[in-house]
């Protein structure tokens, strides 16, 4: 084998295999193999032994988790190099032709949640039906949100910051988490199903084009397909910021998560490019503001944090065992 | 003198008023019945006429390509400073700063550093390449002021293309009003136009939907199915032909049967994970290639080419098969020479449509690892590569606007595809086809 | 035996000196009256193309109410393409075609107007090769009366089927397995079956196409009698090749050649005084 | 390269040797006159020495070229200095040989290249050749012997065409068996996961469960939360679904069918007929952008105007445009018996003077019922392994439901999604898919038997 | 005509009494000798099922070298199933079973290490309804001996051909028209390309399943001869239901009843001076 092998998350692969395309022509490499399986897909492959077989590089749209990292090292593959690259905004949009909208981390939370606070201290199954319900100052619409299903890593993100942000925002539920944590994550990370939330696959140009259909249905997608149909979609505000580049990459945006890399040493050396395409990927020119990857919707990481992952990235240090 | 011709009591009247009383409501029934038959013929044209106008009304427009014509001076000193037109040194050559500098002087007042970067964004990052080709081609040009026709950018092509819409407010497009300026100027002097796309037709996969070709995807179809169809066909046939015709009728025939047709209900991703447990990781097939794609998909087509087999076969009158055997042919000489021919058109609409599957399929190609971003267009069977479906499935969610068109464009080419590698069985099958 | 085989012999040679003398035959007019007093189908000048072969050329030809008409000729002379017309059968067949008049009870048979689905219904036909249905013993004649409603309920059905079985002598061969498929049927079983199937409807004409030609005598002997029943009421054309048969069941004969009509009489006047050289030979060579 | 000459090499030898054996078996008896001695027909002979030439020849190819690599490689990994290998994981001295393989071919090296590694190319490029001469050797000699070994056994009495056809006869056997080793390899690549799914949740719970909802399962310290693994749901819909596509499909394909057989003119079905096939060969996509952009918000109008609550995602539309594309699998087969079915039966029904719609429905349908309801059988089969149109149009919400304006998911649908999304290593949402699979072949299965059972009833045999 | 209804009607119901006698009859030992000076083929106590209904019941019966044998018997008694047996064309028929021993000149051909496709080579067979293949006329008759190997070349196949075809006295209909679909011929052109299809191959007994049943009386005169001609060479057996055709070409003749073999011998005797009741009634019912 005389390419690379990368595989990895959806979410990264239109970044990596702008990379990889760009490595391809401009060094004397060869042009990377992307594959796009997924974080945890990309995970197994990766984490599966060291050897031509094996993937190289694998992209994830969240941090490796503890229970990954063992099973790199149960396999042998002892040092990974972890290169985060970047942000990517979890958009709340709706068609132009209707208002805009802006939600409160609670609104998103009450509207969405399975279970929601019942006013006297317990819970109840969510009986919003329209935003209106959830808070007097939305609109008189049904509520109607298009998002990816549980099986999608962007499910997992939205979970985690949108919907525990909103929800610790309830003073109630904040106590629970300290009296009884397995109730409070429950609370907080179910997600209604009994027809408010619709879990649409994870094609984001297909929910794009269906809040067009349906100007009053609200859809969750990354933030590169807000910015590639700005004459289509407009993102709502969330606790009074707008999804922009700005505000992401300053981190005022609250539901962004960090994308990386991971880079398997074993096979630096051995794999002819490795080092070759990490600095194509953290050079100035690919990832800065400025960079290709920007026009592809990547978020870039601030100025000094950027310098100090490239750094380290170019030098292959090998990161920590993750905490969980 | 009997119960026929006498009229007794129960049955009055004769066969001709009852008929006659009774055709008309019978005609009514053929009517309906044939209305019906010719609706749904019609029907499924009117389906296929639709989705047909959908993706061609989508995509026709991505077989053109915004081209830009500027004069481009390709100075001796810049590109072949040794005048050895080495191949080498014209390879190395910078050819972006050419254009880059030849549109500048198109527009001499564009000075500030952002506004000039601007500028040359309506260039796509793959007209150097072009370029390059272009002189190496033809290294005479070296030292001439040529008019090149050079790649612009995704965006601008979507602009002229009018899928930006100009008239927007200038947040709500891609495409800066300092640009559409620029362009509205180069148009006046007729120095844009929209072109045959033949990177289209010539390129790999790319991350630029200007730069991007169905090629690659193309190859790595025609190979996978040049083998599926390779494996497939003597294989369903073979063991159609065994178990309708040779297999002793038994439970265990029966449980073969059962198993065929149940196979035709597997969800089409298990034939990828049996492909990934058994040709990937047992018996180490190349991942992402059209060999294990073809593996994959022969498995996952057989039940279709075998039932349908099966179906043909069981159509053949028996007297046939006696005719043969009659005279003394062996039941091997029977099949092939007698029963096969009969049988043929049934058997051919199964490869038909198992092949049109296959071409179709994507589910199971996700877990044999071709999902996957490959530029190079495939030479072999073991060569990595994609296949038009995952083409199609990645470019459908891809975030970049030139994409829509493209994916249209794409499912065109796989249609031009089917189209091809049906018509010779369609042909082979009108050759078989009689009553008897 | 060696005098039969002689015999034989002869009568082969005559046969096909007989065809190549067809070929120059004189425009042929059909010996003896083709008329009836009292016509049910009339046909006139009938042509029948297979393609750009003719299968019957010319041929004019009454059938009389109450009367068995039966058809003779060598192999392959175009009685039963002739017989197919009577019925409309030749429709079905690709690159048929039929010019000339062929009326029933005065209305032409090819008008547009007229319904072949009508026509059928009084036209019966009993085809050359037994199709049983692959359906069982019972649906087979009970289908025809079903599609017609010409029974109220099952009863009247059954028995139908019951008198029809009977009448082409298969009752009893059969009444213990009415439900399994009529083609495990013997060869004359199935061609008993089709016989039933097709009296069943009970139509006006019924046409047969060498209805006995997998019967053993006995059986014969039932179809037989059968027609002469039926005659009573119906008008019926029989195709065969047993002289003995014809002169037993018909009144009238028409002898065909080649696709010509050659003579047609009264059936005891044909087979002791043929007309014809053709006709002549043809009887004469008799020993179905 | 080198293998598709050697390929053709064998192909010639083959050739000759056909031609060959063919000749000797006329030479003994004598001459083309005494062929009548002969067992069989000269070309059995012919072939017989042919695939004796051929099939040991490619066989051993297959064989060399499927392990020559890794003898090479053991070779070569085993004639590195001591000081190169020791203390390098298997896979590490995978990564190694693959830079001497790149070295040895000319490819891009990763690092630097020390003597002992370009030693070892050289080494590994000497055994290639080597390997390569010896299996042109081995195959060409194992070809002519195979010919000679046939051209001695070529005698007037042998039984030429039976050995052929024996050979023939086991090979469809092999390919009959192909389908079983599929079903024993499907079963086996989920069971075992399957297992280790039952271990976590309870199949009680599985098969009767009433609530479908994998993402409370997500977290580990949740494994198992009831009522999250409930598949009732999912087979509701995948039944929903599979229904309305059959409603659609059925009736469009066979009336399709019949009328292009039976009524439509030669050139009218021989170019609908191929046009109709195409359905079945646009991708998935394509569908599932057509169900969810245009039929589902046309159905939600047409809803909203009779004033009926219409989901946007409804298991309607996913059905409907399911049932477009399953379409030919109906038509094109159907129509194929249809037309088989011998013109003397057309003729016994309209002699008795049924209308040609009689025709065709009492008899012509009966007859054809075995190849209908196999290709009826394969559309419900595709209807059930489709997931693009469901999860583009119909969502992947697992409703409980009757309602087909509501949003509904197939076992597929949640097989693919949990298989593509996602995974995390032995979750249970991971290992859901397993044990999904696995449920889904059973039933259809038993589905099976129970059509077969069906079909051999109605069967109806003609002649 | 009148009479000869009674006659037919007397018959009839004599034909049925002796059907309902069959019921009760004692164990059927066949009467006449069984067996031949110089045999070709040997069946011994041969039972046929068809699932659970048996069609031949425990016939012993030789087949002689030279010699044509005839098989008469109402319709459905077995003769077709007896004669499917003698080249095991019975093993392509789902549910049929087969005991007792047949041998072709000494050889069991129920033999595990007999092969059929040599079996069917040697013995042919003319079914009862006549199946040309769809193919041209040339290729059903070449295709015999094409696959046996029996010509060098096209010239002698043609001849084969030709002389295949004169024999079955079909050369002169068909001969313009060679490449043409055998399925378009009429009825009997269709049984003569059967014949001609068997005859081809030139096998050593030839099985007829009632071969002129769609011949007019002279095509039936060629194929009777051309079957006396053959028995120079080969052994042939031969359905029929015409007992004169039966008188005329065989020379030993065999009578069966609801699958027993009633009665075999000298076709002489047998018409002239039958032993059984049974044999005597379906005799005397002569008049086909
Ligand atoms: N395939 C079959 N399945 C079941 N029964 C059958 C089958 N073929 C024939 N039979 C039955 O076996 C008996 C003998 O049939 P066979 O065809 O041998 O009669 P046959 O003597 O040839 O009569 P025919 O003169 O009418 O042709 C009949 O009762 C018939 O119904
Ligand atoms: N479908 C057809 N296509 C072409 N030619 C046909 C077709 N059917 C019959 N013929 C030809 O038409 C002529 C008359 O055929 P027809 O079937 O009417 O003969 P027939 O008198 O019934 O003979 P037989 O007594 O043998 O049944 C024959 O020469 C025959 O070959
Ligand atoms: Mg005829
Ligand atoms: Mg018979
Ligand atoms: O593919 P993802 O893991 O980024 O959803």
């Amino acid at each position: 084998r005389d390419n690379l092998y990368i595989v990895g998350s959806s979410t990264v692969f239109p970044f990596s295999t702008a990379v990889a395309e760009t490595f391809g022509r401009t060094t004397k490499f060869k042009t990377p193999k992307v594959e796009s399986t997924g974080t945890g897909g990309g995970m197994k492959l990766f984490c599966a032994g060291v050897g031509v077989e094996h993937p190289d590089i694998t992209n994830a749209s969240r941090p490796m988790k503890l229970s990954e990292y063992e099973a790199c090292q149960a396999a042998g593959v002892k040092e990974i190099t972890e290169v985060k690259i970047g942000f990517d905004g979890i958009v709340i949009a709706n068609s132009k032709k209707a208002g805009a909208w802006d939600l409160s981390l609670k609104d998103v939370y009450l509207a969405l949640a399975k279970d929601v606070p019942d006013g006297k201290g317990g819970f109840m199954a969510n009986p919003y039906k329209t935003w209106k319900d959830v808070n007097p100052e939305l609109p008189d619409l049904k509520i109607e949100v298009l998002g990816p299903p549980p099986t999608s890593g962007t499910r997992d993100a939205f979970v985690e910051l949108a919907m525990e942000g909103g929800c610790n925002s309830i003073p109630q539920i904040k106590e629970l988490k300290k009296s009884d944590e397995k109730k409070h994550k429950a609370v907080c990370q179910g997600i209604r199903e009994d027809g408010a939330y619709i879990e649409a696959g994870e094609n984001d140009n297909l929910i794009v084009q269906k809040l067009v259909a349906n100007p009053s249905a609200l859809g969750i997608f990354g933030y590169s397909f807000l910015d590639q149909n700005t004459d289509k979609v407009q993102g709502a505000k969330i606790n009074g910021v707008a999804p922009t580049y700005e505000t992401i990459s300053q981190g005022s945006y609250p539901v962004s998560r960090s994308i990386y890399f991971y880079v398997k040493k074993a096979h630096v050396g051995t794999i002819p490019g490795i080092e070759e395409y990490v600095k194509e990927f953290t050079s100035e020119k690919a990832w800065g503001p400025n960079g290709y990857l920007a026009d592809k919707g990547l978020i870039a990481l601030p100025d000094a944090e950027r310098k100090a992952v490239a750094e380290a990235a170019r030098s292959l240090k090998s990161m920590e065992k993750p905490a969980k | 003198m009997n119960e026929l011709t006498s009229n007794p009591p129960g049955r009055p009247r004769r066969t001709l008023d009852i008929v006659q009383a009774s055709l008309k409501r019978r005609y009514a029934r053929e009517r309906r019945f044939r209305f019906l038959g010719a609706t749904a013929v019609i029907l499924g044209l009117t389906f296929v006429v639709l989705l047909f106008a959908d993706i061609i009304l989508k995509g026709y427009t991505a077989f053109q390509q915004t081209y830009i014509r500027l004069p481009i001076e390709l100075a001796a000193e810049s590109i072949d400073p040794d005048g050895t037109r080495d191949p080498e040194t014209l390879a190395q050559a910078d050819y972006m700063k050419l254009i880059r500098e030849a549109l500048q002087a198109r527009f001499p007042d564009v000075t500030e550093r952002n506004e000039r970067r601007l500028l040359s964004s309506m260039i796509s990052v793959g007209a150097a390449d072009l370029l390059r080709q272009q002189v190496m081609d033809d290294p005479d040009l070296i030292g001439t002021t040529q008019e090149f026709w050079i790649l612009a950018a995704a965006d601008i092509d979507m602009l002229i293309k009018g899928h930006i819409d100009r008239k927007a407010a200038e947040a709500d497009r891609r495409v800066k009003d300092q640009m559409i300026g620029w362009i509205e100027r180069l148009e006046a002097e007729g120095r844009i136009a929209k072109r045959f796309n033949t990177i289209f037709f010539t390129h790999g996969n790319s991350r630029e939907p200007e730069l991007s070709g169905i090629a690659g995807a193309l190859m790595g179809s025609f190979y996978t199915l040049l083998l599926t169809l390779v494996l497939s066909f003597p294989i369903g046939v073979g063991a159609a032909l065994y178990l309708e015709e040779f297999a002793p009728k038994n439970r265990w025939t029966d449980l073969i049967e059962v198993n065929i047709n149940n196979l035709a209900a597997v969800p089409s991703i298990v034939f990828g994970l049996l492909g990934l447990a058994v040709f990937i990781t047992f018996f180490g097939v190349p991942r992402s290639t059209p060999l294990v794609a073809a593996l994959v998909l022969t498995l996952m087509t057989l039940p279709t080419i075998i039932i349908a087999s099966r179906a043909a076969l069981k159509s053949v009158p028996p007297s046939i098969r006696e005719a043969a055997l009659g005279v003394g042919a062996s039941p091997l000489q029977t099949q092939f020479h007698h029963v096969l021919p009969l049988a043929m058109p049934g058997m051919l609409t199964g490869t038909i449509i198992g092949m049109a599957q296959a071409l179709g399929e994507t589910a199971p190609l996700l877990m044999i690892g071709m999902i996957a971003f490959i530029v190079d267009i495939p030479k072999g069977f073991t060569d990595v590569a994609t296949v038009l479906p995952v083409q199609i499935y990645l470019w459908a969610d891809s975030p970049e606007r030139g994409f829509v068109e493209r994916t249209s464009a794409a499912i065109m080419v796989l249609l031009a595809f089917l189209f091809a590698m049906n018509l010779a069985a369609v042909l082979l099958r009108r050759r078989f086809e009689r009553r008897w | 035996m060696n005098t039969l085989v002689e015999t034989m012999n002869k009568t082969t040679t005559g046969a096909i000196s007989a065809a190549e003398l067809a070929k120059d035959r004189p425009s042929a007019a059909t010996i003896g009256d083709v008329t009836v007093a009292n016509p049910r189908m009339t046909c006139r000048n009938v042509d029948v193309w297979y393609g750009s072969k003719q299968a019957i050329k010319n041929v004019s030809l009454d059938l009389g109410k109450n009367e068995v008409l039966s058809m003779i000729g060598p192999s392959g002379c175009g009685k039963s393409t002739f017989l197919r017309c009577l019925n409309r059968m030749n429709d079905t067949i690709p690159g048929c075609r039929v010019t000339g008049s062929i009326k029933l009870n005065g209305q032409d048979i090819y008008d547009k107007g007229l319904d072949p689905v009508l026509l059928r219904a009084q036209v019966g036909m009993v085809f050359q090769k037994p199709n049983p249905f692959p359906k069982s013993i019972y649906e087979n004649v009970a289908y025809g009366p079903r599609i017609h409603g010409l029974t109220n309920n099952k009863a009247e059905l059954d028995e139908l089927v019951e008198t029809s079985l009977r009448k082409a002598g298969l009752w009893d061969e059969v009444k213990d397995r009415l439900d399994q498929p009529g083609t495990g049927l013997s060869g004359g079983q199935q061609q008993r079956l089709c016989i039933a199937r097709t009296i069943a409807v009970s139509p006006e004409v019924i046409l047969m196409d060498e209805p006995c030609s997998a019967l053993d005598p006995i059986a014969t002997a039932i179809i037989e009698e059968l027609i002469d029943e039926l005659r009573a009421n119906y008008t019926i054309a029989i195709v065969t090749h047993s002289m003995q048969q014809a002169a037993r069941v018909s009144q009238r004969t028409a002898y065909f050649h080649l696709g010509d009509l050659i003579e047609v009489g009264e059936t005891n006047q044909i087979f002791t005084n043929p007309q014809h050289k053709l006709t002549e030979d043809y009887i004469t060579g008799r020993f179905g | 390269m080198y293998s598709w000459i050697l390929m053709l090499v064998v192909l010639t030898v083959m050739t000759l040797a056909y031609q060959l054996g063919r000749r000797r078996a006329i030479m003994t008896v004598g001459g083309p006159a005494q062929m009548k001695h002969l067992h069989s027909l000269p070309a059995y002979y012919g072939l017989y020495a042919a695939l004796w030439a051929g099939i040991p020849a490619l066989l051993l190819m297959g064989l060399w070229i499927g392990f020559q690599d890794q003898i090479i490689i053991g070779l070569v990994t085993n004639s590195l200095p001591p000081g190169v290998r020791e203390g390098l994981s298997s896979g590490q001295i995978s990564l190694l040989i693959n830079d001497i393989r790149n070295l040895a071919t000319g490819n891009i090296v990763s690092a630097q290249v020390t003597p002992e590694i370009q030693a070892a190319a050289d080494h590994y490029n000497q055994l290639q050749s080597v390997s390569q001469w010896a299996m042109w050797a081995a195959v060409l000699a194992l070809a002519l012997s195979g010919s000679a070994f046939a051209w001695l056994r070529t005698q007037p009495r042998m039984r030429a065409r039976n050995r052929v056809e024996s050979i023939f006869l086991i090979s469809m056997i092999v390919f009959s068996s192909i389908a079983i080793l599929t079903t024993l390899g499907i079963v086996l690549s989920v069971v075992f996961e399957s297992l280790r799914f039952f271990q976590m949740v309870s199949p009680l719970e599985f098969f009767f469960g009433t609530n479908w909802s994998p993402q409370i399962a997500l977290r580990s310290d949740q494994v198992g939360a009831s009522g999250a693994f409930g598949t009732i749901p999912l087979f509701t819909g995948t039944l929903m679904i599979s229904v309305i596509a059959m409603l659609v499909a059925v009736p469009i394909g066979l009336l399709s069918a019949i009328y292009l057989s039976e009524y439509a003119s030669r050139q009218v079905r021989a170019a609908a007929k191929p046009i109709l096939e195409v359905l079945a060969g646009i991708p998935t996509v394509v569908y599932g952008f057509f169900a969810a952009l245009t039929v589902a918000p046309f159905i939600r109008s047409v809803g909203a105007a009779m004033g009926l609550e219409v989901a946007s995602e409804s298991a309607l539309a996913a059905g409907l445009v399911m049932g477009v594309m399953i379409i030919p699998f109906v038509s094109s087969l159907s129509d194929d018996v249809i037309n088989a079915v011998p013109q003397s039966l057309r003729d016994g029904s309209y002699a008795l003077g049924a209308t040609q719609s009689e025709t065709i429905r009492y008899v012509i349908i009966p007859a054809a019922l075995p190849g209908i309801v196999g290709s009826i059988l394969l559309a419900v089969s595709r209807a059930i392994g489709e997931t693009m149109i469901v999860v583009m149009a119909a969502g992947l919400s697992a409703n409980l439901t009757a309602n087909p304006l509501e949003s509904v998911t197939t076992v597929t649908v949640q097989i693919v999604t949990l298989l593509t999304g996602d995974q995390e290593f032995d979750s249970a949402k991971t290992l859901a898919a397993f044990a999904l699979g696995l449920t889904l072949f059973i039933v259809t299965l038993a589905l099976n038997v129970i059509a077969l059972s069906i079909v051999r009833k109605y069967r109806e045999q003609y002649e």
